[in-house]
């Protein structure tokens, strides 16, 4: 392999910039021009100029001029860093019907005026550096960006309020969209709640007219009790493979009247809805306000499928909508973009022994927390202890439980302030009972919440500094009998506390679905070492993915409370209808791709990209690279071993001229170099 | 075999162990087409010639030369030109002439350490640690002993060539194959291939005929051949052992994978290629299935030589192509 | 020639980090050696230990690679990959007789300009104590195709 | 007038030599000097390399012989790791290294040797080739010389998975076994070898034994040296390639010892010489005294000659007839004439037809039980096999990763360095006397003392590399070259 201009065919064009003074100052420009058009002519340069400011319009009419009139095959230009103007120069050479890819701009401001002093060496590392570019143009190919139409459908995944609000926004535009959702209901937890900080409406009250619009929506096809099993293709027209599970009931009959529940003789402990507090049938909708209205039989606990006898709901339903022999569908579909609202699952205090949860009858997780108050909870909404009749006169509230604590989650789930200044509140207006909340810091940031904050306050409730050591019945001081006993450093009083109370509330911390990572995996995303799926950029695009086509929106992507999730259901939103209405995308022609007659299937590139974009012919035995998915990172052509894979605009000839023509100027020590 | 104006043939021996001669030989009956078809005028090890023979031949008149084994000494050099200029193809042929094969190993060490080594074994009587010298008085006069090059150098890297046949030796097929193709020329029924082009093989890897089943690849240990029995039918990288098979040139029919033993890479880098052991270097490390980087260098103990397990046969031909000290040793004495 | 010697450093960058680390010492002035020359990739994971190879065969005295830090990867985790190679090359690299030294990894986010410029200055003390590495180039052999060509022309005519 | 003598590469044997030749003021010959000029460095670069890889390392030692370097090399390896393969293993590897004693000593006749006798020394340059051979028997001798080496490469194949350079040898056995139908094919054709071999020893019968001249050529004095000679031995004293003790003869035949692997440092030492490149090996017990003959010299031979003579007899049957026909024929033992190593390596042909035959049919030899998985940490180790050019002994040592940190390699020529050196000196000194012409086929009769050793100086050059054209320089008694001789000229 030699760097030199392969056929002699090339005409290249070299241009240096001063920028003002800002490369001129310390490069000789002039010199490094007549130097490329003497030194460079054998390897094809045609024409070398310096000018003032190359990326002014004068600047690129130069270009466009010579390309013309020398029929330049090839550009240089020697400024600034192609993060600044590569595309500025590229469209030049593309106005002057040159194909832009074939221009390289190299870097002699930022990577030499800019940081050396030594005006000499500095010429000279210009030279090199623009040597470099010279040898990498002449491997450039033209090059087209890649254009993939845009499918009108839409996938939802996560039917808690930030996919309903993201499902609503796209539907409302006029666009179909695939809501998908695990539970019999969507409603997510919200649905648990009771009332929402800070202005403590009602959640149902706020978030039923959602559900039920996003439930009759004609553009929204609803699909609940539903799991994603596979998804193939790319950006514009991804293919979801779907599992509808069975739910034994038949939604084309059921009127939603609810005679199955009633009749049904098993009880079951509600484990997801009412966190256990509760009872529920086996034939059941998990709350009054579901949507859909169905049912669904909950086979591992249902009389007929465990012993084959009951068929009491059979009996009784009013349009023969149950059918025993329901199995799961598996649908099919087309999407062009995907929102993933999958939501969080709530930290087992269990884990902090020394809190005592499940071992002492009167500590309660925040969920649970949530369902006592909850009008329409077990307890219609009255906050007793767990004998569902005595109310609390003393109660503790324990915050960061699982949150930032090394021992599980350093990160700080966010509400957890704020919803135990609502438990707080809460406490005090139904019980009147005395309320302790044990705060590390208390975080009520954004709109109105720091106003509640003094609002609890001043109602009366107990804030003690300092995180809680233990929560214990052991007694030893009198007063302590019978009660929960809770340890605990006051760092502002600066002294240890023995508090007594008749509950305790664990604020649990926010964690990601267990699965999170499967889920990851199956849509080609990445999970950060906490499992929160991770944005394309914190700040500036929060709810995209690395992945094209794949948004990600409320608690997937790390602890919110409604507002923000809400938010960024309506963003994620907006990205996905601007890419319909434009009807196609443009990618970066930055791709790998795979020489079917030198691919071995070896198989060593099949498990090194994280966007799945590669995938292995078991029939031809050939491992094939799917543009749209492809990235264009290159660490599969750089792992290849039988080199079948090739790299467009960073391909391995282009980047073994670079190193030649950057190796060919040596600070005047054996000027050219040899090659190999 | 009288002359009768049939094309000259030739087959020289450099730096090499004899095992190319046998694979040609090991063409068995295909020898008599050789004889039919040319008229062998050079080739020490089947028949008497003498260089004053070739030197006497016009340039260019030998049609084919293949040409075994690598470059070691002034003599290697004078024959490679001196066949380059009789012979209008002159083939590298086999891994030495190609790449260098396993002696260019010796390009990792110094001359002093190998002729140390050698005149220094358990059983070498040496108490005056003698060394071998370029020139030595003896009762009867003087007597010389070439100097050596500290350096194994490939075929090319000395004159051009315009084929190369990689294998070590190549399979006696993939030779009947090209001695077929060659008389096909000569008849005009068929056209030579482009000039640089390698021969009698593949453009794939050894994976491509390989047998065994191959999965995604996520490497916890390197361990050795001998240390476990493999599943036969199961990728052997896979089962822990660096198997050279993912990047070396296919066109032995994956011969040593399938007899249960890791491929070798004798037949080289594939098509286009510029570094064989960096290919095979950055294939299996890719797939380490660890993140950290203690981990990471633990596993690599399980490669304990990767010089010479990634440069096997390809030290001469590639891109560094010798060690430090080899090349600071070369052509200086082994004192 | 070594009193003198100015070592010539090979950088291989990853676009959205260690290159725009380059590009921010620059707008912030930050100064370092101008031995480095760097070369632009899109990801550390397309560093293909050939590149590394051919820098140092070519006459670079040393070359440095640099990527985003470990889990901070624009492509999620390739920089590891990189890291994997980086590990075995240098194993290799040693037993040639090539200084561990002489081929350096280094993490730079796209904010550490400052750093990456340290970075830099401290490779080149180091390589200017370890003197020129010089590797030979290959002289013969090559660049006679076009001869060749003609030959094969007359023997297939 | 000076005299002008040009050898180019001694062709027809695997390596090339340089001889230097001193001539005293009568013009007869003073000296000789049988220079080896390369060093490879085997024992160099198989150092720092992962122990079970030296045997195919050691493969490339010699394209000819690589199995025999192969199992001496496994052999050495098991030892390391203190592990003892099945007998499974060893018998597939001892049948593999049969097929390829029949095939290497059939080629060597036929190809190398063989036309010095089958067209006769003063035959033209162009016909004193394997294919004049082929075109003198025939055509359809030709085919069976090829047919005998393609069974022997198809057996070599199946056990060792490549023809040349054989891969499957690994420490504690090998990494495949036989099936039934390879049994079959593999018996058949040592059956037939069987037949090949003694058609082989017939032809040499009529050819050679037949005709007076060479027969005298064989029982005259030229090559004649009375030297020790050692070769591997069975429990019985019978001959054995793969395994066994190496058997040490006198002179005058009286056997004084039998070493095994670890006590061959006891036995053999190598002396330096600064003119050549190839070291000497000789009897450590008796000693180096120079390149003499006789009992006090500690110079031996290791060839099939060496075999027979140090041996009792063969170990199978129809090879039995033809050893004790042979010593009958020759005198009794020890033979000391280098020509009837040729005689003694048909002998040996037909023993590797039969034993190759005995293994193939052995009960065990399809077993799936062909290796054995080392627990022991590595060490060193030392195996020794008989290479068709004599006893081959590797000797490694590793740290405990079983990388190797030292390697001694006496390869199967280097044993002969010594009693080449000699053979040539006395054929020189015969052949050039004051005034002689020496004529094309008077030189062929020098490189007839080298091929009957076979030497392969491509095994030899382990410590020195592949081949070197031999040049033969005439010095006058004040040592000035009479002619300086370049084996090219510029």
């Amino acid at each position: 392999m030699t760097a030199h201009n392969p056929d002699e065919t090339e005409r290249i064009g070299v241009y240096v910039c001063h920028c003002g003074t800002n490369i001129a100052g310390i490069v000789n420009v002039e010199e490094v021009a007549t130097w490329a058009a003497d030194e460079l002519k054998e390897r094809g340069v045609v024409v070398a100029r310096d000018y003032k400011f190359m990326c002014s319009s004068l600047g690129q009419e130069l270009i466009e001029k010579d390309i013309k009139e020398e029929g330049l095959t090839r550009v240089v230009v020697a400024a600034c860093s192609p993060h600044l103007h590569e595309a500025t120069f590229r469209n030049a050479c593309g106005r002057a019907g040159l194909n832009p890819y074939l221009c390289e701009l190299v870097s002699i401001r930022e990577q030499v005026s800019w940081v050396h002093t030594d005006k000499v060496a500095a010429t000279e590392k210009s030279k090199a550096v623009l040597s470099g570019g010279v040898e990498r143009v002449i491997h450039h190919e033209p090059l087209e960006p890649l254009r993939v139409p845009i499918h009108p459908a839409t996938l939802v995944v996560g039917g808690g309020i930030a996919g309903i609000q993201s499902a609503l926004e796209i539907a409302n535009a006029g666009f179909p969209v695939y809501l998908v959702e695990r539970e019999p209901s969507i409603g997510g937890h919200m649905s648990q709640f009771d009332k929402t900080f800070p202005t403590l409406d009602c959640a149902a009250c706020i978030l039923t007219p959602r559900m039920v619009e996003a439930g009759g929506h004609p553009n929204i096809t609803l699909l609940t009790y539903s799991e994603v099993e596979k998804v193939e293709g790319y950006v514009g027209n991804f293919t979801v493979t779907l599992r509808k599970k069975a739910r034994c009931v038949i939604e084309d009959l059921c009127t939603g009247c609810g005679i199955c529940q009633e009749k049904c003789p098993k009880k079951v402990i509600d484990e997801i809805y009412e966190a256990g507090l509760g009872f529920r049938k086996a034939v059941y909708t998990p709350f009054p306000q579901a949507v859909p209205k169905f049912p669904v039989i909950d086979k591992a606990n249902c009389t007929y499928f465990q012993k084959g006898t009951c068929k009491a709901c059979e009996k009784f339903c009013p349009t023969g909508a149950i059918d025993f022999n329901q199995e799961d569908e598996f649908l099919t579909f087309q999407v062009g973009n995907i929102v993933l609202a999958t939501g969080y699952d709530l930290f087992d205090p269990r884990r902090v022994s020394q809190y005592g949860y499940g071992r002492l009858a009167n500590v309660f997780t925040s969920l649970e927390f949530e369902r006592l108050t909850n009008a329409a909870g077990p307890t219609n909404g009255n906050i007793v202890l767990r004998d569902g009749v005595t109310t609390p006169t003393a109660v503790g509230i324990i915050h960061c439980v699982g949150s930032r604590d090394r021992n599980f989650n350093n990160y700080c789930s966010v509400i957890c302030c704020m919803q135990s200044l609502k438990f707080a509140h809460l406490v005090h207006e139904r019980t009147g009972a005395t309320v302790y909340n044990f705060y590390i810091d208390m975080r009520t940031a954004y709109k109105e919440y720091d106003e509640f904050y003094q609002r609890v306050m001043e109602e009366g409730t107990l804030f003690v500094r300092g995180k809680v050591a233990e929560v214990t019945d052991a007694a030893r001081l009198p007063g302590e009998e019978g009660k929960l006993i809770i340890q605990v450093e006051d760092t502002l009083a600066g002294k240890q506390r023995r508090i007594p109370v008749d509950m305790v509330v664990l604020s649990a911390a926010m964690q990601p679905r267990v699965d999170s990572k499967e889920v990851a995996k199956l849509f080609g995303i990445s999970c950060s070492a906490n499992g929160w799926y991770i944005e394309k950029h914190p700040k500036l695009d929060p709810v995209a993915t690395m992945t094209e086509g794949i948004f990600i929106v409320g608690c997937a992507q790390g602890p919110k409370d409604i507002p923000s999730s809400v938010a960024q259901g309506a963003a994620a939103s907006a990205r996905v209808l601007g890419r319909i209405q434009v009807g196609e995308i443009a990618l970066e022609p930055v791709r790998a791709t795979v020489d079917p007659d030198k691919c071995s299937g070896c198989r060593i590139c099949n498990n090194l990209c994280p966007f799945n974009a590669i995938l292995f012919h078991e029939d031809k035995m050939v491992t094939e690279i799917n543009p749209a998915l492809c990235q264009g990172c290159g660490t599969c052509v750089a792992a290849c071993p039988a080199g079948a894979i090739s790299g467009t605009a960073f391909s391995n000839d282009q980047i073994f001229a670079q190193i030649e023509g950057l190796l060919m100027i040596n600070f005047g020590l054996d000027k050219v170099a040899v090659l190999g | 075999m009288s002359g009768n104006g049939k094309p000259k043939f030739a087959m020289y021996w450099a730096d090499s162990c004899g095992g190319c001669e046998i694979a040609v030989l090991n063409i068995h009956e295909k020898i008599l087409d050789v004889d039919a078809n040319f008229e062998v005028v050079f080739w020490p090890v089947a028949m008497d010639a003498k260089y004053k023979d070739v030197e006497a031949m016009e340039d260019g008149s030998i049609l084919l030369t293949l040409f075994n084994g690598a470059i070691h000494s002034e003599e290697h050099e004078h024959v490679a030109r001196l066949l380059r200029r009789k012979s209008k193809i002159l083939v590298a042929f086999g891994s030495c002439a190609c790449e260098g094969c396993m002696p260019a190993l010796i390009n990792l060490s110094s001359k002093k350490d190998f002729f140390d080594t050698a005149f220094s074994t358990l059983t070498t009587d040496n108490p005056d640690n003698i060394r071998p010298q370029t020139s030595v008085q003896v009762p009867e006069g003087v007597i010389t002993l070439p100097e050596m090059y500290s350096v194994v150098r490939t075929l090319d890297q000395v004159v051009p060539v315009e084929y190369y046949m990689p294998g070590c030796p190549p399979e006696s097929h993939q030779i009947a194959a090209v001695i077929d193709l060659v008389i096909q020329v000569l008849q005009g029924k068929a056209q030579l291939p482009p000039a640089g082009a390698v021969i009698g093989a593949g453009n794939s890897t050894v994976c491509d005929d390989c047998p065994r089943t191959r999965d995604e690849k996520k490497i916890k240990y390197f361990t050795r051949i001998q240390m476990i029995d493999p599943d036969p039918k199961t990728c052997l990288l896979e089962q822990g052992i660096l198997c050279s098979g993912l990047a070396t040139r296919n066109g032995c029919d994956a011969k040593c994978p399938q007899a249960g033993s890791p491929c070798i890479g004798c037949y080289g880098p594939a098509e286009g290629v510029m570094d064989y052991g960096a290919r095979l270097m950055t294939a299996v490390a890719s797939v380490i299935d660890s993140n950290d980087p203690e981990e990471i260098e633990a596993i690599l103990d399980g490669i304990p030589d990767p010089a010479g397990q990634l440069y096997r046969f390809n030290m001469a031909g590639s891109l560094l192509r010798a060690s430090k000290a080899a090349f600071q040793s070369n052509g200086g004495s082994g004192e | 020639m070594t009193e003198n010697f100015e070592p010539v450093i090979i950088g291989f960058t990853c676009n959205w980090c260690s290159y725009r680390a380059a590009d921010l010492a620059g707008t912030a002035r930050v100064k370092y050696p101008p031995n480095i020359r760097l070369i632009r990739l899109m990801c550390s994971g397309r560093l293909d230990p050939t590149f590394v190879i051919k820098a140092l065969a070519n006459g670079a005295d040393a070359v440095m690679i640099t990527g985003c830090h470990p889990g901070e990867c624009h492509y999620i985790e390739q920089n590891y990959k990189a890291l994997r190679r980086y590990l075995l090359l240098r194993r290799t690299l040693a037993q040639m007789g090539i200084e561990p030294e002489r081929v350096k990894l280094v993490w730079a986010s796209a904010a550490e300009g400052v750093r990456l410029g340290q970075e830099i200055t401290k490779l080149v003390e180091e390589i200017r104590l370890l003197g020129p590495l010089q590797w030979p180039r290959l002289q013969a052999g090559d660049g006679h195709l076009a001869e060749i060509e003609l030959v094969v022309e007359e023997v297939a005519a | 007038m000076t005299q002008r003598i040009t050898i180019d590469p001694i062709t027809r044997l695997e390596g090339h030599g340089k001889i230097e030749i001193f001539l005293d003021p009568d013009g007869n010959v003073a000296n000789t000097y049988f220079q080896v000029p390369q060093l490879r460095g085997f024992e160099q670069f198989c150092v720092g390399r992962q122990v079970e890889e030296v045997p195919l390392l050691t493969n490339r030692i010699c394209g000819v012989c690589p199995e025999a370097h192969h199992m001496a090399g496994a052999k050495a390896a098991d030892a390391v790791y203190h592990v003892d393969p099945p007998s499974t293993a060893k018998k597939l590897r001892e049948l593999l290294y049969s097929a390829f004693y029949v095939t290497d000593h059939t080629t060597h006749f036929y190809a190398l040797a063989g036309p010095d006798f089958v067209m006769g020394p003063d035959a033209p340059v162009a016909e004193r080739n394997i294919l004049g051979v082929i075109h003198k028997v025939g055509l359809e001798i030709g085919g069976q010389v090829i047919q005998c080496r393609k069974n022997g490469h198809t057996v070599i194949e199946m056990i060792g998975g490549r023809k040349v350079h054989p891969c499957t040898s690994i420490p504690g056995g090998l990494t495949k076994g036989i099936t039934e139908e390879q049994r079959q094919e593999i018996e058949k054709m040592g059956r037939w070898a069987i037949g090949f071999a003694q058609f082989s020893l017939k032809l040499f019968n009529d050819i050679v034994l037949g005709n007076k001249a060479y027969l005298d050529l064989i029982l005259g004095d030229i090559y004649t040296h009375k030297t020790y000679y050692i070769g591997m031995v069975d429990e019985n004293n019978k001959i054995n390639f793969y395994d066994g003790k190496v058997s040490v003869v006198s002179p005058d035949g009286e056997r004084i010892g039998k070493y095994g692997p670890g006590d061959y440092s006891e036995w053999i030492e190598e002396h330096v010489e600064p003119w050549t490149y190839l070291k000497f090996p000789y009897l450590k017990k008796v000693g180096w005294k120079g390149f003499v003959d006789g009992k006090d010299s500690g110079v031996y031979c290791a060839t099939p000659l060496s075999r027979v003579n140090a041996a009792d007899g063969m170990a199978t049957p129809l090879a039995q007839e033809e050893y004790e026909k042979f010593f009958a024929t020759l005198g009794g033992k020890p033979v000391h004439q280098r020509l009837a190593t040729h005689w003694a390596r048909l002998i040996e042909l037909l023993y590797a037809a039969e034993r190759w035959v005995e293994l193939a049919t052995d009960p065990e030899i399809t077993s799936p039980k062909f290796h054995t998985i080392p627990t022991e940490k590595p060490t060193e180790g030392v195996g020794i096999v008989e290479a068709p050019r004599g006893t081959l002994t590797h000797h490694y040592w590793t740290d405990e990763r079983g990388v190797t940190t030292k390697v001694n390699l006496i390869v199967g020529t280097t044993n002969n360095y010594a009693p080449i050196s000699m053979s040539i000196n006395k054929a020189a000194s015969s052949l050039i006397k004051k005034g002689t012409v020496v004529s094309e086929g008077l030189l062929n009769m020098v490189e007839m003392a080298f091929r009957a050793y076979d030497p392969c100086l491509s095994c030899a050059t382990h410590s020195l590399p592949g081949k070197m054209p031999l040049e033969v320089t005439i010095h006058d008694a004040d040592g000035n070259p009479l002619e300086v001789l370049k084996q090219f000229v510029e």
